[in-house]
């Protein structure tokens, strides 16, 4: 039973991920009809935001530490972080280590106006072109971002631990009636799980509450009627472009004390979010997250023992092997629309 | 008895009841059209003529043989061809090839490679293919991509595709629909020419009344999905029902 | 970057022999020319020999390579006489004498492996047909190793292995013309066994998490071996893949399953992404059996340490290498690899270096670039002063011995690169093996025929 | 010729002629001038852009053709490098039965995934292969390379041993593949000058195999079933109106372009004989569809264009390394070299492929029909240079002449 809850919250945590990286890819998806590669680079920016936060707010001076020596035997050269010169090594310490949850607020403009930079200067003049050309050139695109990432910052994940009072793991066990120690879940993914489900719960209150947003949902169901109405829809798209870059961004800031970001973390989500977003239906927003969280959940139920035991390898292939399940059962994924992507 | 039999068909869509008990009898050899105001029902009838749909209740059958629960590809073999709303060519290839592509498939549509098909097969295929191309006057454009085509010749390149497979029952799903008057004259007339130069019957869904005087035999006014009357055209144009049937649509 | 003035002037590939239309069938394409003349592939001709690097410099594993390559241009510029000659001094064989190999000046091509066997082959291929490569050297995965090492052999070209662990590469798939500086998964487990028993006792009850591939299956075969013998028990061993990213999943089970030591068989990516998950879940603080709970990371490298960062504080493992070695070989590596880039060498970069050196040497003592007699002079040979201490590469398996690192995150770090503490050197003696060992191909391993190629 | 009109006839012959003389035409610079970094006239890569050829030439079967995208086709060619390698343990070294296998295989394996993936159409179509290849892939690099089933060898590659069976191999014949003993490997040079040529008989099979392949899909290109998946890219509901069942027709082009895609795989194999899982991975697969874009979707020859502007890429711009950069610009002042080497120098070695990212967006974005278009394009200007006064060109697709 303990392991039952536990590969559930494994299962939710994973499908967080997943759900908000579908999440975008469908807004973009269904705004703009564009089939975006890039956008696993845009989860990875995201995380890079906070790599590069951590990076400002440790710039350091050097003094020269006489009584100690490098490895080469010279006087070792001390880094001093100037916000702990500037604030004192308390606060200052404190603001480092609470840069991650700090970078949140700095990854939304920058990843909103990287959004734009890019709908407007690339992705708006493929709106007509045909999706094998929108692929290729955010595969190209993506491949670019990646490779300036790797030379700024290599290729080496790099750590951007949690802040230390959000590290280490909670016992749910205790709570909910369990031993001590058998239920035990670290303290950031369950932040993850909540946060994933607040940007869920925000984009749809977005579009379901707000007028801009029922605009938006009009054209995702008609583009063309929407802009005889005299409604500019292209504006409008292009916004609902950063909010998509923006929710992939913060996915990416949110999981780097989880995994050491590295410059090809998009690409390692990319298929796997592609086959999200195709199981839950292309198009379809609940069925991004559904699918997302399903898949989460199967992938971890599968790499159990018992799991693997019965069907050995079954952990390797589980998510394709539903994608063609699901494919083959539910022509259109999970909650796909008919005619979406069919041509 | 009629080449096309539709006896008690409906469908529904949801709550909507798009088709309620439709009765219809086309006749060998005729020009049969079907009218009716908006949202009436007619292209869901002729949807499920051609297996796009399946009909919840009734029957059809053509030439004694039940169409229903065949795909497209098996009734167009049984000898039904489609003209659609906006002509559906093959936009990428040129109007000669698509005009051979029907040729290939012959009537029984079996799937073959084509690729090394026997020199005399192939000959015959061409002449034939040239030969409508000639009938419905597109031959010297043979050579064009069809998608850089004017609509009204779309119209007539689809007309050919569909008549090169030499089908019994030709059906047309508004073919003026959209176009300039004098585009509709040349359409009608090219229908007249097409009717008068072999056995085919034809069945029309036609906005354009216009159209319709000008070829139908028989007419049937559909109505919210069932059909109000089934007459002549002279006695179509002054029936009382009619009249209400589109009078209500403009007042509505 | 650093740059060289002299090599970078001096640079200008050999020409070709002139001569209009000579034409001469050869098995093997590169200089035929001299090939046809001195029974050989790729015979160096005129004042220069080329070595090639063959390093990954896209793909996950770009920055060790990166790492590899500045290695082996340090030691082409040892070679060559420049700079400070690094490990020629300390090397105790005094064969080279800083004029290039046998005379000729050192020059070397690079190609990027992308930690693929297909692409390593290729890059490798190209640098063998096209630039007249007499050597390969370099890479940093097992299943490149094993790839290029077997190219190398039907090329007729000495491979000299960088980064592979697996038992692989000098068991079951050696060859006469690969050899392997680097330590393998038999010696981890073979060091790591005696100091796991000293911490941690020999009543330990072991979960091992396995990378699903070649290397980790190898990895885990000894590892559980050792410590089975020590007396601990394995509770479980499960095998994740490749392409994990998060290991949450993995690492639940652990939780309720009575073990108190997790064993992570895991390399790069995949070990930064494990331990970090192993943390998140608290397993270091828990107790189990009346125990503390212990991660062994059997095979660590310093780009990992970096990339798990404060993770790795008290989890044990072992290494090839460290710059903290206290001996005269490896003090005059750490000052002139440390001089000339500004950061200590890595274990991977120690081996390339060492590899390009024991090369050109064997050059020298057998006194011909022909592999034959390269290999004849690499086999059974002892040496010191690279930076390990006393080694001798073993004719039977061209396996290199030599004492083994046990290494430990340091607790309290004073610079980026202390992070590793070694805990305890294992000597050589105690992680040997015979080369028919059954974890190496058992008595049907075979080196084969020495390949010269033409 | 052949059964060909004269342009396709011509384009076939220029085809054959670049094939035959590549060993020369990709050798231009003198083997000790600085330019000679940009030769790729060596056996490896020749072949390798030879295979990719055949493979690209396969996949623009049913992309090209029938506009649906897979995302899996790099499993067939793993699998026919597979079923070569088997050959060669089992039989021989010699590559005839080794590449027949290897397309049988191939042909097989895409009978069964076409007949599922061909169920759907549109991205569900490229999901479903990719899952399938992904399947493949993950089942190659570890589950069947376990010691007790161990049929891939996971992730070193599949390799002959010495203790393989290879039941036909006898004394006198290479222990590599060959052709009926011609081994592949074996290289005539010519030393002409500065210049050095290679002549290999591994590439030449593959050249000759490359022509056959390419004649092939001309015949399928203009052929009435071509013009058939010509239909089906452009108007399925036309076509299903018209009589015809589509899916025979895409399970044909599917399981030919699969078959081209095991021939290439076993040609890799037949040239070195290691078969690796990553040949699998869905970026291979993602590689022959960027090759095929890349020189035109739907075009004869830009297939194979494309295949060699990547692999060029990967082979060539990866080896520059500063010091081969510091060598190009020793002219300049010391000055000048190290801003151009700074400059050039995030672009090749391991930056090789930020400039193939930007290449694929600039190819795409300003030429769409891809390099076939580009040269297009170089072509049109310089003919209506020269025919200022005959009035504007007909467009190209025009010139698509049925064959009488």
């Amino acid at each position: 039973m303990d392991a039952f809850i536990l590969q559930i919250l494994n299962g939710l945590d994973k499908g967080s991920a997943y759900a908000l990286i579908a999440l975008g890819l469908t807004l973009i998806f269904g705004t703009l009809g564009v089939v975006n590669f890039a956008h696993g680079a845009l989860f990875m920016i995201g995380a890079f935001c906070a790599v590069f936060l951590q990076r400002i707010l440790s710039l350091s001076f050097l003094t020269v530490d006489e009584t100690r020596t490098d490895f080469l035997g010279n006087p070792m050269k001390v880094e001093t972080p100037y916000v702990v010169d500037w604030f004192g090594p308390e606060l200052g310490n404190a603001i480092i280590d609470w840069s991650v949850p700090l970078a949140i607020l700095f990854a939304i403009p920058v990843m909103v106006f990287v959004g734009f930079v890019m709908e407007r200067g690339l992705i708006k003049h493929f709106y007509k072109r045909p999706h094998a050309d929108q692929i290729l050139v955010t595969f190209g695109l993506a491949i670019v971002l990646q490779e300036i990432i790797k030379y700024f910052y290599g290729a080496n994940p790099i750590p951007t631990p949690a802040p230390r009072a959000l590290a280490g793991a909670f016992d749910i066990g205790t709570v909910i009636g369990f031993d001590a120690n058998t239920i035990i879940y670290p303290y950031w993914r369950m932040i993850y799980f909540a946060f994933s489900l607040i940007i869920i719960g925000g984009v749809f209150g977005f579009l379901r509450y707000t007028t801009f947003g029922m605009v938006v949902r009009a054209g995702m169901a008609d583009r063309e009627t929407v802009g005889m109405l005299g409604i500019d829809i292209d504006r409008r798209f292009t916004l609902m472009f950063g909010i998509a870059a923006a929710v992939a961004g913060l996915a990416g800031v949110m999981y780097t004390p989880i995994n050491p970001p590295n410059y090809h973390m998009g690409m390692d989500f990319l298929v796997l979010s592609f086959v999200v977003v195709v199981v839950g239906g292309m198009g379809s927003l609940p069925g991004a997250v559904l699918a997302g969280f399903l898949l989460g959940i199967l992938e971890s139920f599968a790499s159990t023992s018992w799991a693997t035991s019965a069907l050995p390898g079954i952990n390797q292939i589980i998510i394709y092997l539903v994608a063609i399940i699901v494919l083959l059962t539910r022509p259109r994924g999970l909650m796909g629309r008919k005619g979406v992507m069919e041509e | 008895m009629g080449i096309l039999e539709v006896k008690g068909v409906g469908k529904r869509f949801g709550g909507l009841q798009a088709l309620g008990n439709v009765n219809l009898s086309v006749a060998e050899n005729t020009v049969h059209a079907i009218i009716g105001p908006n949202g009436a029902g007619k292209s869901t009838l002729l949807n499920c003529l051609v297996g796009k749909l399946i009909p919840d209740t009734g029957s059809v059958t053509f030439q004694g043989e039940s169409v229903l629960g065949r795909k497209p590809h098996e009734i167009n073999q049984m000898g039904i061809s489609r003209v659609f709303q906006t002509p559906e060519i093959f936009g990428d290839l040129t109007v000669f090839e698509n005009v051979m592509i029907p040729c290939f498939a012959k009537r029984d549509g079996a799937f073959r490679m084509h690729a090394y098909e026997s020199v005399k097969d192939e000959v015959e295929i061409r002449e034939k293919a040239r030969l409508i191309l000639d009938d419905v006057n597109m031959l010297e454009k043979r050579d064009m991509i069809a998608a850089s085509l004017s609509r009204g010749d779309k119209r007539r390149l689809e007309m050919a595709m569909c008549l090169v497979q030499e089908p019994k029952l030709l059906l047309l799903d508004e073919p003026t629909a959209g176009m300039a008057r004098a585009d509709t004259n040349n359409t009608i007339d090219l229908l007249k020419h097409i009717k008068a130069t072999r056995d085919i019957t034809m069945a029309i869904i036609e906005h354009d009344m216009h159209v319709v005087f000008s070829l139908a035999e028989r007419i049937t006014v559909l109505a919210q999905g069932t059909p109000l009357v089934e007459d002549t055209p002279e006695n179509i144009k002054g029936h009382p029902k009619v009249k209400e049937a589109y009078l209500g649509e403009t007042q509505a | 970057m650093s740059k060289n003035i002299l090599t970078r002037r001096g640079l200008m590939r050999t020409g070709a022999a002139a001569g209009a239309g000579l034409a001469m069938p050869t098995i093997f394409t590169g200089q035929v020319w001299s090939a046809a003349h001195s029974g050989y592939t790729n015979a160096p001709q005129g004042s220069t020999v080329t070595l090639g690097f063959n390093v990954p410099q896209t793909g996950p594993y770009a920055d060790e390579g990166a790492d590899e390559l500045l290695a082996q241009q340090l030691a082409v510029e040892h070679l060559n006489g420049e700079g400070d000659g690094g490990c020629l001094n300390t090397f105790s064989s005094k064969a080279l004498k800083g004029n290039g190999i046998l005379g000729k000046k050192v020059q070397y091509v690079t190609g990027d492996t992308q930690t693929k066997s297909d692409a390593a082959r290729a890059s490798a291929k190209s640098m063998i047909e096209k630039d007249g490569a007499i050597m390969i050297n370099g890479g940093s995965s097992s299943g490149v190793a094993v790839a290029v090492q077997g190219l190398c052999q039907e090329a007729g070209v000495i491979f000299m292995a960088g980064l592979t662990h697996a038992n692989d590469t000098t068991g079951k798939d050696r060859k006469a013309n690969g050899f392997r500086h680097f330590f393998n998964a038999y010696m981890s487990g073979a060091a790591l066994a005696p100091v796991l028993a000293k911490e941690m006792g020999s009543d330990r009850r072991a979960y091992h998490l396995t990378a699903d591939y070649n290397w980790g299956w190898t990895q885990e075969e000894s590892i559980v071996a050792s410590t089975e013998a020590l007396g601990w028990e394995t509770v479980n061993t499960v095998k994740t893949p490749l392409a994990s990213t998060d290991f949450s999943s993995y690492i639940t089970p652990v939780l309720n399953s009575g073990a108190d030591v997790l064993v992570l068989n895991h390399y790069g990516g995949n070990m930064v992404n494990s331990l970090s998950n192993a943390i998140q879940f608290d397993l270091l603080s828990k107790q189990v059996n009346g125990k503390d709970f212990k991660i062994v990371v059997p095979l660590y490298s310093e780009l990992m340490a970096a990339g798990a960062g404060e993770n790795i504080k008290g989890v044990l493992g072992s290494m090839n290498y460290n710059w903290q070695l206290d001996n005269e070989g490896s003090k005059q590596f750490v000052k002139s690899f440390g001089e000339k880039y500004g950061k200590p060498p890595s274990n991977s970069a120690q081996t390339c270096y060492a590899q390009v050196l024991l090369y050109a040497d064997a050059c020298e003592r057998a006194g011909t670039f022909n592999p034959c007699g390269v290999a004849e002079a690499l086999e059974g040979f002892e040496f010191d002063g690279l930076g390990n201490g006393k080694t001798l590469y073993r004719a039977e398996d061209h396996q290199c011995f030599k004492d083994v690192l046990v290494v430990r995150g340091a607790e309290n770090p004073t610079s980026a690169y202390d992070t590793l503490e070694i805990v305890e050197i294992t000597p050589v003696d105690q992680v040997m093996y015979a080369p028919d060992h059954p974890m190496f191909g058992g008595a049907e391993a075979k080196l084969g025929e020495c390949n010269p190629g033409a | 010729m052949l059964g060909l009109s004269s342009k396709d006839t011509a384009l076939l012959i220029i085809v054959a002629l670049l094939a035959l003389l590549a060993p020369v035409l990709l050798n231009p610079f003198p083997e000790a001038s600085a330019m000679a970094q940009f030769n790729a006239g060596y056996p490896d890569l020749m072949q390798r852009f030879v295979i990719y050829g055949i493979f690209a030439i396969g996949f623009n079967i049913l992309f090209g053709l029938t506009g649906y995208l897979s995302f899996g086709h790099a499993a067939f060619l793993g699998v026919g490098s597979y079923a070569a390698v088997w050959m060669f343990k089992l039989l021989s070294y010699n590559v005839v039965p080794a590449i027949l296998l290897s397309v049988v295989v191939a042909g097989l394996f895409s009978v069964l995934i076409g007949y599922i993936s061909l169920r759907r159409s549109g991205i569900y179509f490229s999901i479903l292969t990719l899952a399938f290849a992904q399947m493949s892939f993950a089942l190659a690099y570890s589950v069947l390379s376990n010691p007790k089933f161990n049929l891939t060898n996971g992730e070193t590659g599949l390799q002959v041993y010495t203790d393989d069976p290879q039941i036909f191999h006898r004394a006198g014949l290479p222990d590599l593949p060959h052709f009926f003993g011609l081994s592949m490997r074996s290289t005539y040079t010519v030393d002409m000058g500065g210049w050095s040529f290679d002549f290999n008989a591994g590439y030449y099979l593959c050249a000759i195999i490359l022509l056959v392949a390419f004649y092939m899909s001309i015949r399928i290109f203009n052929s009435p079933f071509g013009i058939m998946l010509r239909a089906i890219k452009s108007n399925q509901q036309r076509l299903n109106y018209t009589g015809l069942n589509s899916r025979p027709y895409t399970l044909a082009a599917f399981v030919i372009s699969g078959m081209y895609a095991g021939l290439a795989g076993g040609l890799l194999a037949a040239m070195d004989p290691l078969a690796g899982a990553e040949r699998m991975q869905w970026t291979a697969s993602g590689e022959v569809v960027l090759m095929t874009i890349l020189g035109g979707a739907g075009t004869l020859i830009g297939p194979i264009l494309g295949a060699g502007f990547i692999k060029y890429f990967e082979n060539i711009f990866s080896k520059i390394n500063d010091n081969v950069l510091h060598q190009w610009f020793s002219f300049m002042p010391d000055g000048a070299e190290d801003f151009l080497v700074a400059i050039v120098h995030p672009f090749v070695g391991k930056g090789w492929h930020l400039t193939l990212g930007i290449l694929f967006m600039l190819v795409v974005i300003f030429l769409p029909g891809g390099l076939v278009e580009g040269g297009q394009r170089i072509g049109r200007f310089v003919f209506r240079r020269n025919n200022r006064k005959g009035g504007g060109l007909e467009p190209d697709a025009k010139a698509k002449q049925p064959a009488e």
